[in-house]
């Protein structure tokens, strides 16, 4: 019997907090199949951009699609991984400098899945998610982030 | 048959954050030339369109009742 | 001026607890040229050879050597990529199946750097580190490990 | 001149967890032949050798006060 996995939420409104990080490590303790944990974090950089400072990044998603989106990306990399886990949260609203806006999580038994897996869902996820960035700088004004 | 146009990111400084409607489109051409007309700092703006949260290229047809939502490019993680 | 980067402790007694990597997490806050984070984590697994069960696996090192190689592997990957920085914990004594035995955390503006430093310093400190590590059943007969 | 020989790993097993004092060994070959003859499980056992914590090949010169380290393999991570 093949597992269908539903559609999870990733999104949090706000930044990610290193004690929600440490929790969800701590989830892992009783999973003891899991021999290596592959974590991408993403935080927000106080970029100068023509002499103006960002102070924060404010972030918007066409959320249903985005959802939708990542669980085909989700699919994809259960099927082609030997992963025991996944776990991606990115957040939505006004994130400040130096706080954490992206969290990918994923587990597996020997190291290289883990790694090669979490690096193609952080690349797969700016790729493909329907996500904004409005980049804030220090005097209110505004321009849109590009990722590159 | 009424469309629903939503945007996001830098095309909400053109149209807004409320949807916009449309009211006779047969195909996205047609969409895309009518909101050309009522906003024209979209022409020539980058985006991608999806139409029903599927992603779309070409003439698609519209058969009402739809959300185009016009995507400029992402800027996730 | 080129920066001399000191020999570090990279061993820490017992496991390394969730919270230690949330505290590690969170003092990166205010280093804002910060873009992306990469950490990986060695945990123990509960492997069954030949029917018996892993309850442990309890690390020792030669220390000074194992610092000595570290430094040269730190130099290396700093000199190799753009880090903003580095950190290497390794648990010495006990640690049971489940908890985290190895922590990685490589930080970088542009998130590939970070990504590529911190598998590289993983594989490498895996070949190159003089670290052993006793596999002890849950009966108190033990093997050691080997890495693959 | 005195040589300390320290081991880990599945090599404490056989020589157990305190250093091991060789008196005459002028190189490392010397060394390991003496110590397989107090230790015969060492024989064929896969080590390298570390000499004051740089790891050797070969014969290397011992000058006294070395410390040689037997380092079976690498099982860190």
């Amino acid at each position: 019997m093949i597992t269908e996995r539903k559609p999870k939420n990733i999104f949090t409104q706000g930044p990610i907090a290193p004690s929600f990080i440490a929790d969800s490590i701590q989830k892992h303790e009783t999973k003891t199949n899991i021999g290596g944990h592959s974590i991408f974090l993403g935080q927000v950089r106080a970029d100068l951009i023509n002499g103006q400072k960002v102070a924060a990044i404010e972030y918007t998603a066409y959320e249903e699609m985005a959802l939708e989106k990542m669980h085909v990306i989700r699919e994809d990399v259960f099927a082609k991984y030997p992963l025991v886990c996944m776990h991606v949260h990115h957040s939505l609203g006004k994130i400040a400098a130096g706080e954490i806006c992206l969290f990918v999580f994923t587990s597996s038994a020997h190291r290289k899945a883990a790694i090669d897996a979490c690096t193609e869902v952080v690349e797969r996820l700016k790729a493909e998610l329907p996500i904004w960035g409005k980049e804030i700088f220090e005097d209110e004004s505004y321009q849109w982030k590009e990722n590159k | 048959m009424p469309v629903q146009v939503i945007v996001f990111g830098q095309l909400t400084d053109i149209m807004g954050n409320n949807p916009v409607m449309v009211d006779n489109a047969a195909d996205t051409s047609e969409l895309i030339e009518q909101l050309n007309i009522r906003f024209p700092a979209l022409v020539n703006k980058p985006y991608i369109i999806a139409v029903d949260r599927q992603i779309v290229t070409g003439h698609t047809a519209l058969s009402g009742n739809n959300t185009v939502a016009l995507l400029p490019p992402f800027a996730g993680g």
